[in-house]
Protein backbone atom coordinates (compact mmCIF):
# COMPACT_ATOMS: atom_id res chain seq x y z
CA UNK A 1 0.00 0.00 0.00
CA UNK A 2 0.98 3.31 -0.84
CA UNK A 3 0.20 5.06 2.47
CA UNK A 4 1.52 4.34 5.84
CA UNK A 5 0.27 5.90 9.34
CA UNK A 6 1.94 5.55 12.45
CA UNK A 7 0.59 6.50 15.62
CA UNK A 8 3.33 6.12 18.63
CA UNK A 9 3.97 6.93 21.44
CA UNK A 10 7.87 6.66 21.33
CA UNK A 11 10.26 9.69 19.82
CA UNK A 12 11.03 9.17 16.22
CA UNK A 13 14.34 10.18 14.12
CA UNK A 14 13.33 12.52 11.38
CA UNK A 15 16.33 12.01 9.13
CA UNK A 16 16.19 8.32 9.79
CA UNK A 17 12.48 8.63 8.75
CA UNK A 18 12.88 10.36 5.47
CA UNK A 19 15.90 7.91 4.76
CA UNK A 20 14.00 5.31 5.34
CA UNK A 21 11.30 7.02 2.82
CA UNK A 22 13.71 7.66 0.40
CA UNK A 23 15.01 3.86 0.00
CA UNK A 24 11.96 3.16 -2.50
CA UNK A 25 12.09 6.09 -4.95
CA UNK A 26 12.70 4.45 -8.56
CA UNK A 27 11.01 6.65 -11.48
CA UNK A 28 10.32 9.07 -8.91
CA UNK A 29 11.61 12.83 -8.71
CA UNK A 30 10.78 14.77 -5.38
CA UNK A 31 10.35 14.18 -1.82
CA UNK A 32 8.98 16.68 0.72
CA UNK A 33 9.15 15.70 4.73
CA UNK A 34 7.71 17.94 6.45
CA UNK A 35 8.48 17.91 10.38
CA UNK A 36 6.07 19.49 13.47
CA UNK A 37 7.87 20.11 16.38
CA UNK A 38 6.89 21.41 20.00
CA UNK A 39 7.16 24.65 20.22
CA UNK A 40 7.58 27.19 23.33
CA UNK A 41 8.64 30.65 22.83
CA UNK A 42 9.74 33.50 25.24
CA UNK A 43 6.49 35.08 25.36
CA UNK A 44 4.38 31.76 25.57
CA UNK A 45 6.85 29.21 27.15
CA UNK A 46 5.79 25.81 27.32
CA UNK A 47 7.18 23.00 29.67
CA UNK A 48 5.59 19.71 27.89
CA UNK A 49 2.95 19.22 25.67
CA UNK A 50 0.37 16.35 26.04
CA UNK A 51 -1.36 14.46 22.98
CA UNK A 52 -4.50 12.48 23.16
CA UNK A 53 -6.01 10.92 21.08
CA UNK A 54 -8.51 8.80 19.52
CA UNK A 55 -6.50 5.55 18.19
CA UNK A 56 -8.69 3.98 15.73
CA UNK A 57 -10.35 7.18 14.37
CA UNK A 58 -7.00 8.79 14.19
CA UNK A 59 -5.67 5.75 12.13
CA UNK A 60 -8.84 5.95 9.94
CA UNK A 61 -9.07 9.73 8.71
CA UNK A 62 -4.99 10.19 8.24
CA UNK A 63 -5.37 7.44 5.99
CA UNK A 64 -8.20 8.93 4.09
CA UNK A 65 -6.66 12.21 3.44
CA UNK A 66 -2.97 10.62 2.55
CA UNK A 67 -5.27 8.22 0.01
CA UNK A 68 -7.27 11.57 -0.90
CA UNK A 69 -3.57 13.37 -1.45
CA UNK A 70 -2.23 10.47 -3.74
CA UNK A 71 -4.92 9.81 -6.36
CA UNK A 72 -5.23 13.81 -6.42
CA UNK A 73 -1.13 15.02 -6.79
CA UNK A 74 -0.63 11.64 -7.97
CA UNK A 75 1.89 10.36 -5.80
CA UNK A 76 3.48 7.12 -5.09
CA UNK A 77 3.90 6.83 -1.63
CA UNK A 78 3.13 8.84 1.77
CA UNK A 79 3.98 8.01 5.22
CA UNK A 80 2.67 10.20 8.12
CA UNK A 81 3.68 9.36 11.83
CA UNK A 82 2.25 11.07 14.90
CA UNK A 83 2.91 10.80 18.38
CA UNK A 84 1.05 10.78 21.51
CA UNK A 85 1.63 10.97 25.31
CA UNK A 86 3.47 13.32 26.74
CA UNK A 87 6.73 15.52 24.75
CA UNK A 88 8.76 18.03 25.78
CA UNK A 89 9.61 21.33 23.71
CA UNK A 90 11.94 20.93 20.13
CA UNK A 91 10.91 17.02 20.11
CA UNK A 92 9.09 15.97 16.62
CA UNK A 93 5.33 15.37 17.12
CA UNK A 94 4.52 14.84 13.76
CA UNK A 95 6.14 13.87 10.08
CA UNK A 96 4.67 13.81 6.75
CA UNK A 97 6.50 12.63 3.76
CA UNK A 98 5.58 12.86 0.26
CA UNK A 99 7.02 11.29 -2.71
CA UNK A 100 6.22 11.93 -6.33
CA UNK A 101 7.60 12.46 -9.96
CA UNK A 102 7.48 15.90 -9.87
CA UNK A 103 7.77 18.80 -6.85
CA UNK A 104 4.84 20.74 -6.86
CA UNK A 105 3.24 17.64 -6.06
CA UNK A 106 5.16 16.48 -3.55
CA UNK A 107 4.56 19.97 -1.95
CA UNK A 108 0.96 19.96 -2.35
CA UNK A 109 0.55 15.81 -0.93
CA UNK A 110 2.21 16.65 2.38
CA UNK A 111 0.54 19.84 2.82
CA UNK A 112 -2.67 18.46 1.68
CA UNK A 113 -2.56 16.06 4.34
CA UNK A 114 -0.94 18.47 7.25
CA UNK A 115 -3.96 21.17 6.62
CA UNK A 116 -7.22 17.61 7.02
CA UNK A 117 -4.68 16.31 9.62
CA UNK A 118 -4.45 19.73 12.08
CA UNK A 119 -8.68 20.03 12.01
CA UNK A 120 -9.84 16.75 11.28
CA UNK A 121 -7.94 14.04 12.89
CA UNK A 122 -8.77 13.38 16.60
CA UNK A 123 -5.55 14.61 18.61
CA UNK A 124 -5.83 16.89 21.44
CA UNK A 125 -2.99 19.18 23.03
CA UNK A 126 -2.48 19.79 26.70
CA UNK A 127 -0.04 22.52 27.13
CA UNK A 128 1.87 22.52 30.74
CA UNK A 129 3.29 26.05 31.99
CA UNK A 130 4.37 27.61 34.81
CA UNK A 131 0.99 28.42 35.60
CA UNK A 132 -0.70 25.12 34.83
CA UNK A 133 -2.12 22.58 32.35
CA UNK A 134 -4.79 23.75 29.78
CA UNK A 135 -6.42 22.55 26.55
CA UNK A 136 -5.08 24.17 23.38
CA UNK A 137 -7.84 25.86 21.53
CA UNK A 138 -8.57 25.18 18.05
CA UNK A 139 -7.43 27.74 15.73
CA UNK A 140 -9.73 29.26 13.27
CA UNK A 141 -6.78 30.28 10.92
CA UNK A 142 -6.61 26.21 10.63
CA UNK A 143 -9.77 25.39 9.71
CA UNK A 144 -9.30 28.73 6.67
CA UNK A 145 -6.08 26.82 6.04
CA UNK A 146 -8.27 23.87 4.40
CA UNK A 147 -9.81 26.51 2.09
CA UNK A 148 -7.13 26.18 -0.62
CA UNK A 149 -7.75 22.57 -1.48
CA UNK A 150 -11.33 23.54 -2.47
CA UNK A 151 -11.26 22.53 -6.34
CA UNK B 1 -23.83 1.70 23.41
CA UNK B 2 -20.90 2.50 24.54
CA UNK B 3 -20.09 6.35 24.75
CA UNK B 4 -16.35 7.98 24.83
CA UNK B 5 -15.04 11.15 25.53
CA UNK B 6 -11.77 12.71 24.83
CA UNK B 7 -9.67 16.49 26.18
CA UNK B 8 -12.15 17.94 28.41
CA UNK B 9 -15.25 16.45 28.11
CA UNK B 10 -13.56 13.14 29.42
CA UNK B 11 -11.79 15.68 32.18
CA UNK B 12 -14.92 17.63 32.94
CA UNK B 13 -17.09 14.80 33.14
CA UNK B 14 -14.32 12.50 34.86
CA UNK B 15 -14.67 9.52 32.79
CA UNK B 16 -13.51 8.39 29.18
CA UNK B 17 -16.38 5.67 28.54
CA UNK B 18 -19.19 4.20 29.84
CA UNK B 19 -21.98 2.06 28.23
CA UNK B 20 -25.64 4.13 28.12
CA UNK B 21 -29.31 2.76 27.14
CA UNK B 22 -30.87 5.15 25.62
CA UNK B 23 -34.61 4.96 25.02
CA UNK B 24 -36.10 4.00 21.72
CA UNK B 25 -37.81 7.71 20.78
CA UNK B 26 -33.71 8.88 20.73
CA UNK B 27 -32.31 8.18 17.24
CA UNK B 28 -30.07 10.71 15.93
CA UNK B 29 -27.00 11.91 17.90
CA UNK B 30 -28.91 15.55 18.95
CA UNK B 31 -31.46 13.57 20.78
CA UNK B 32 -28.50 11.52 22.66
CA UNK B 33 -27.14 14.60 23.70
CA UNK B 34 -30.46 15.85 25.03
CA UNK B 35 -31.40 13.14 26.84
CA UNK B 36 -27.97 12.76 28.19
CA UNK B 37 -28.53 16.45 29.40
CA UNK B 38 -32.29 15.71 30.82
CA UNK B 39 -30.69 13.43 32.88
CA UNK B 40 -27.14 14.80 34.44
CA UNK B 41 -26.46 18.36 35.15
CA UNK B 42 -22.58 17.38 34.09
CA UNK B 43 -23.74 16.72 30.70
CA UNK B 44 -26.14 19.45 30.77
CA UNK B 45 -23.33 21.54 31.40
CA UNK B 46 -20.55 19.97 29.27
CA UNK B 47 -23.04 20.04 26.02
CA UNK B 48 -23.77 24.12 26.93
CA UNK B 49 -22.10 24.90 23.76
CA UNK B 50 -23.49 22.23 21.27
CA UNK B 51 -21.77 23.29 18.51
CA UNK B 52 -18.18 23.10 20.16
CA UNK B 53 -18.65 19.01 20.58
CA UNK B 54 -17.86 17.18 17.50
CA UNK B 55 -18.87 13.25 17.26
CA UNK B 56 -17.82 10.19 15.77
CA UNK B 57 -20.26 6.78 15.18
CA UNK B 58 -18.31 4.12 14.66
CA UNK B 59 -15.22 6.13 14.04
CA UNK B 60 -16.74 8.03 11.11
CA UNK B 61 -17.36 11.90 12.11
CA UNK B 62 -20.85 12.66 11.67
CA UNK B 63 -23.29 15.91 11.93
CA UNK B 64 -25.31 16.30 15.12
CA UNK B 65 -28.97 15.24 12.93
CA UNK B 66 -27.33 11.64 12.13
CA UNK B 67 -29.36 8.30 12.66
CA UNK B 68 -27.98 6.35 15.68
CA UNK B 69 -29.64 3.46 13.67
CA UNK B 70 -27.03 0.43 14.34
CA UNK B 71 -24.28 2.64 16.11
CA UNK B 72 -22.34 0.57 18.81
CA UNK B 73 -20.06 3.31 19.87
CA UNK B 74 -20.71 7.47 20.13
CA UNK B 75 -17.70 9.25 21.03
CA UNK B 76 -17.76 12.57 22.09
CA UNK B 77 -15.14 15.17 21.80
CA UNK B 78 -14.10 19.07 21.44
CA UNK B 79 -12.43 20.69 17.98
CA UNK B 80 -9.01 18.84 17.11
CA UNK B 81 -5.62 20.19 17.72
CA UNK B 82 -3.25 17.71 16.53
CA UNK B 83 -0.25 18.13 14.12
CA UNK C 1 23.19 34.37 8.98
CA UNK C 2 20.18 32.40 8.65
CA UNK C 3 20.86 31.37 5.22
CA UNK C 4 23.43 28.49 4.13
CA UNK C 5 24.15 27.62 0.40
CA UNK C 6 26.65 24.47 -0.07
CA UNK C 7 27.45 23.47 -4.13
CA UNK C 8 29.22 20.38 -3.46
CA UNK C 9 30.26 17.91 -6.18
CA UNK C 10 29.65 15.27 -3.52
CA UNK C 11 26.99 13.42 -2.60
CA UNK C 12 24.69 14.67 0.52
CA UNK C 13 22.63 12.25 2.84
CA UNK C 14 19.39 13.60 3.07
CA UNK C 15 18.10 12.69 6.54
CA UNK C 16 21.77 13.49 8.02
CA UNK C 17 21.35 16.83 6.93
CA UNK C 18 17.42 17.30 7.80
CA UNK C 19 18.58 15.88 11.49
CA UNK C 20 21.67 18.82 11.39
CA UNK C 21 19.79 21.23 10.22
CA UNK C 22 16.55 20.68 13.73
CA UNK C 23 19.63 20.71 16.04
CA UNK C 24 18.87 24.71 16.25
CA UNK C 25 15.12 25.06 16.32
CA UNK C 26 14.38 26.97 19.54
CA UNK C 27 10.67 28.63 19.26
CA UNK C 28 10.10 26.77 16.10
CA UNK C 29 7.16 24.77 15.12
CA UNK C 30 7.48 23.72 11.70
CA UNK C 31 10.15 22.42 9.12
CA UNK C 32 10.31 21.42 5.63
CA UNK C 33 12.60 19.07 3.78
CA UNK C 34 12.44 18.97 0.04
CA UNK C 35 14.82 16.80 -2.31
CA UNK C 36 15.05 16.21 -5.37
CA UNK C 37 16.31 13.20 -7.29
CA UNK C 38 17.86 11.86 -10.56
CA UNK C 39 14.53 10.48 -12.00
CA UNK C 40 14.80 7.72 -14.42
CA UNK C 41 11.61 6.38 -15.60
CA UNK C 42 10.79 3.40 -17.96
CA UNK C 43 9.36 5.62 -20.69
CA UNK C 44 12.75 7.87 -20.20
CA UNK C 45 15.69 6.05 -18.96
CA UNK C 46 18.47 7.65 -18.14
CA UNK C 47 21.99 6.44 -17.15
CA UNK C 48 23.24 9.35 -15.59
CA UNK C 49 22.96 12.71 -14.94
CA UNK C 50 25.71 15.48 -15.18
CA UNK C 51 25.26 19.14 -13.89
CA UNK C 52 27.22 21.88 -14.94
CA UNK C 53 27.37 25.17 -13.40
CA UNK C 54 28.50 28.89 -13.12
CA UNK C 55 29.70 28.71 -9.49
CA UNK C 56 30.14 32.55 -8.22
CA UNK C 57 26.31 32.98 -9.59
CA UNK C 58 24.76 30.14 -8.17
CA UNK C 59 25.86 30.95 -5.22
CA UNK C 60 24.56 34.53 -5.24
CA UNK C 61 21.50 33.79 -6.61
CA UNK C 62 20.65 30.85 -4.58
CA UNK C 63 21.46 33.35 -1.59
CA UNK C 64 19.12 35.91 -2.93
CA UNK C 65 16.07 33.41 -3.28
CA UNK C 66 16.94 32.06 0.14
CA UNK C 67 17.15 35.50 1.75
CA UNK C 68 13.90 36.70 0.32
CA UNK C 69 12.22 33.88 0.98
CA UNK C 70 13.03 33.89 5.07
CA UNK C 71 11.67 37.86 4.89
CA UNK C 72 8.42 37.06 2.97
CA UNK C 73 7.80 33.91 4.75
CA UNK C 74 9.44 34.78 8.16
CA UNK C 75 11.66 31.82 8.13
CA UNK C 76 13.89 31.38 10.65
CA UNK C 77 16.23 29.49 8.66
CA UNK C 78 17.40 27.87 5.09
CA UNK C 79 19.77 25.48 3.91
CA UNK C 80 20.11 24.67 -0.08
CA UNK C 81 22.43 22.30 -1.02
CA UNK C 82 23.00 21.73 -4.47
CA UNK C 83 25.28 19.06 -6.53
CA UNK C 84 26.94 19.59 -10.07
CA UNK C 85 28.53 16.98 -11.65
CA UNK C 86 27.88 13.38 -12.42
CA UNK C 87 25.28 11.47 -10.94
CA UNK C 88 23.15 8.50 -11.17
CA UNK C 89 19.53 7.58 -10.82
CA UNK C 90 17.92 7.42 -7.67
CA UNK C 91 20.67 10.07 -6.16
CA UNK C 92 19.99 13.38 -4.65
CA UNK C 93 20.90 16.30 -6.57
CA UNK C 94 19.33 19.10 -4.24
CA UNK C 95 17.83 19.89 -0.98
CA UNK C 96 15.73 22.91 0.56
CA UNK C 97 15.33 22.84 3.96
CA UNK C 98 13.03 25.69 5.38
CA UNK C 99 12.16 26.36 9.39
CA UNK C 100 9.48 28.65 10.50
CA UNK C 101 6.93 29.14 13.33
CA UNK C 102 4.01 27.59 11.15
CA UNK C 103 4.00 25.45 8.91
CA UNK C 104 2.91 27.07 5.81
CA UNK C 105 5.71 29.25 6.06
CA UNK C 106 8.01 26.26 6.05
CA UNK C 107 6.29 24.79 3.07
CA UNK C 108 6.08 28.17 1.21
CA UNK C 109 9.69 28.80 1.86
CA UNK C 110 10.78 25.78 0.41
CA UNK C 111 8.70 26.02 -2.40
CA UNK C 112 9.46 29.62 -3.26
CA UNK C 113 13.29 28.67 -3.13
CA UNK C 114 12.84 25.42 -5.78
CA UNK C 115 10.92 27.27 -7.90
CA UNK C 116 13.28 30.49 -8.34
CA UNK C 117 16.35 28.03 -8.29
CA UNK C 118 14.71 25.53 -10.97
CA UNK C 119 15.09 28.81 -13.81
CA UNK C 120 17.11 31.19 -12.35
CA UNK C 121 20.27 29.17 -10.49
CA UNK C 122 22.47 28.59 -13.59
CA UNK C 123 23.17 24.99 -13.43
CA UNK C 124 22.63 23.07 -17.10
CA UNK C 125 21.62 19.28 -16.89
CA UNK C 126 22.84 16.99 -19.35
CA UNK C 127 21.20 13.64 -19.58
CA UNK C 128 22.64 10.34 -20.51
CA UNK C 129 20.84 7.68 -22.14
CA UNK C 130 21.47 4.47 -24.50
CA UNK C 131 21.39 6.84 -27.21
CA UNK C 132 23.87 9.40 -26.04
CA UNK C 133 24.38 12.37 -24.73
CA UNK C 134 21.47 15.53 -24.65
CA UNK C 135 21.09 18.63 -22.71
CA UNK C 136 17.71 18.43 -20.82
CA UNK C 137 15.08 21.19 -22.46
CA UNK C 138 13.89 24.23 -20.23
CA UNK C 139 10.60 23.27 -19.46
CA UNK C 140 7.78 26.18 -19.41
CA UNK C 141 5.81 24.98 -16.49
CA UNK C 142 9.05 25.64 -14.45
CA UNK C 143 8.52 29.43 -15.56
CA UNK C 144 5.06 28.97 -14.99
CA UNK C 145 5.38 28.02 -11.61
CA UNK C 146 7.28 31.15 -10.40
CA UNK C 147 3.82 32.60 -10.84
CA UNK C 148 2.16 31.86 -8.06
CA UNK C 149 4.16 34.08 -6.27
CA UNK C 150 4.13 36.89 -7.52
CA UNK C 151 2.00 39.62 -5.26
CA UNK D 1 37.39 41.98 -21.11
CA UNK D 2 36.49 37.99 -19.97
CA UNK D 3 33.49 36.00 -22.05
CA UNK D 4 32.42 32.90 -20.23
CA UNK D 5 30.02 30.11 -22.06
CA UNK D 6 28.13 27.61 -20.30
CA UNK D 7 26.87 24.33 -21.68
CA UNK D 8 25.31 23.57 -25.00
CA UNK D 9 26.92 27.22 -26.19
CA UNK D 10 30.26 26.01 -24.45
CA UNK D 11 30.12 22.71 -26.38
CA UNK D 12 28.82 24.33 -29.45
CA UNK D 13 32.28 27.03 -29.35
CA UNK D 14 34.44 24.23 -27.94
CA UNK D 15 35.65 26.63 -25.17
CA UNK D 16 34.77 27.78 -21.14
CA UNK D 17 36.58 31.06 -21.48
CA UNK D 18 38.39 33.76 -23.54
CA UNK D 19 39.41 37.13 -23.39
CA UNK D 20 38.04 39.87 -25.88
CA UNK D 21 38.32 42.99 -26.81
CA UNK D 22 35.40 45.31 -27.85
CA UNK D 23 35.69 48.45 -29.92
CA UNK D 24 34.42 51.58 -27.99
CA UNK D 25 31.21 51.33 -29.64
CA UNK D 26 30.31 48.27 -28.47
CA UNK D 27 28.80 49.55 -25.47
CA UNK D 28 25.69 46.72 -24.81
CA UNK D 29 25.55 43.18 -24.39
CA UNK D 30 23.18 42.72 -27.24
CA UNK D 31 26.00 45.42 -29.56
CA UNK D 32 28.79 42.91 -27.98
CA UNK D 33 27.09 39.34 -29.02
CA UNK D 34 26.45 41.36 -32.89
CA UNK D 35 30.35 42.19 -32.91
CA UNK D 36 31.19 38.57 -32.20
CA UNK D 37 29.01 36.72 -34.07
CA UNK D 38 29.83 39.26 -37.24
CA UNK D 39 33.55 38.19 -36.79
CA UNK D 40 32.89 34.80 -36.18
CA UNK D 41 30.58 32.38 -38.01
CA UNK D 42 30.49 30.11 -34.80
CA UNK D 43 28.88 32.85 -32.83
CA UNK D 44 26.50 33.83 -35.81
CA UNK D 45 25.31 30.15 -35.25
CA UNK D 46 25.62 29.88 -31.81
CA UNK D 47 23.55 33.87 -30.96
CA UNK D 48 21.26 32.37 -33.69
CA UNK D 49 18.24 31.96 -31.97
CA UNK D 50 19.03 35.56 -29.80
CA UNK D 51 16.25 34.76 -26.96
CA UNK D 52 17.95 31.73 -25.40
CA UNK D 53 21.08 32.98 -24.65
CA UNK D 54 20.86 34.43 -21.23
CA UNK D 55 23.52 37.04 -19.85
CA UNK D 56 25.42 37.54 -16.56
CA UNK D 57 27.49 40.66 -15.96
CA UNK D 58 29.82 40.35 -13.01
CA UNK D 59 27.84 37.75 -11.91
CA UNK D 60 24.05 39.36 -12.08
CA UNK D 61 21.79 38.30 -14.62
CA UNK D 62 20.89 41.34 -17.12
CA UNK D 63 19.08 41.80 -19.99
CA UNK D 64 20.25 41.99 -23.79
CA UNK D 65 20.20 46.19 -23.89
CA UNK D 66 22.57 45.98 -20.13
CA UNK D 67 25.23 48.62 -20.27
CA UNK D 68 28.52 46.64 -20.63
CA UNK D 69 30.39 49.73 -18.86
CA UNK D 70 32.67 48.87 -16.25
CA UNK D 71 31.91 45.15 -16.89
CA UNK D 72 34.53 42.73 -16.29
CA UNK D 73 33.13 39.52 -17.05
CA UNK D 74 30.32 38.85 -19.26
CA UNK D 75 28.79 35.00 -19.47
CA UNK D 76 26.36 33.59 -21.84
CA UNK D 77 24.51 30.65 -21.28
CA UNK D 78 21.23 28.97 -22.16
CA UNK D 79 17.95 28.99 -20.15
CA UNK D 80 18.56 27.12 -16.78
CA UNK D 81 17.87 23.55 -16.04
CA UNK D 82 18.67 22.96 -12.30
CA UNK D 83 16.97 21.96 -9.26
Amino acid sequence: MAVTVRLQAEPFDPGAETNAFLTDTEGMGAAVTFTGLVRSTPGDPVQSLTLEHYPDLAQKQIERFAEQAIKRFELRNIIVIHRFGRMLPGEPIVQVMALAAHRQAAFDGANFVMDWLKTDAPFWKKEETSEGQNWVEARAADDAAKEKWRK
Amino acid sequence: MKVLYFAWLRERLNRGEETVSPPAEVTTVADLMDWMASADEGFALAFEKRDLIKVALDSEIVDHDASLDGAETVAFFPPMTGG
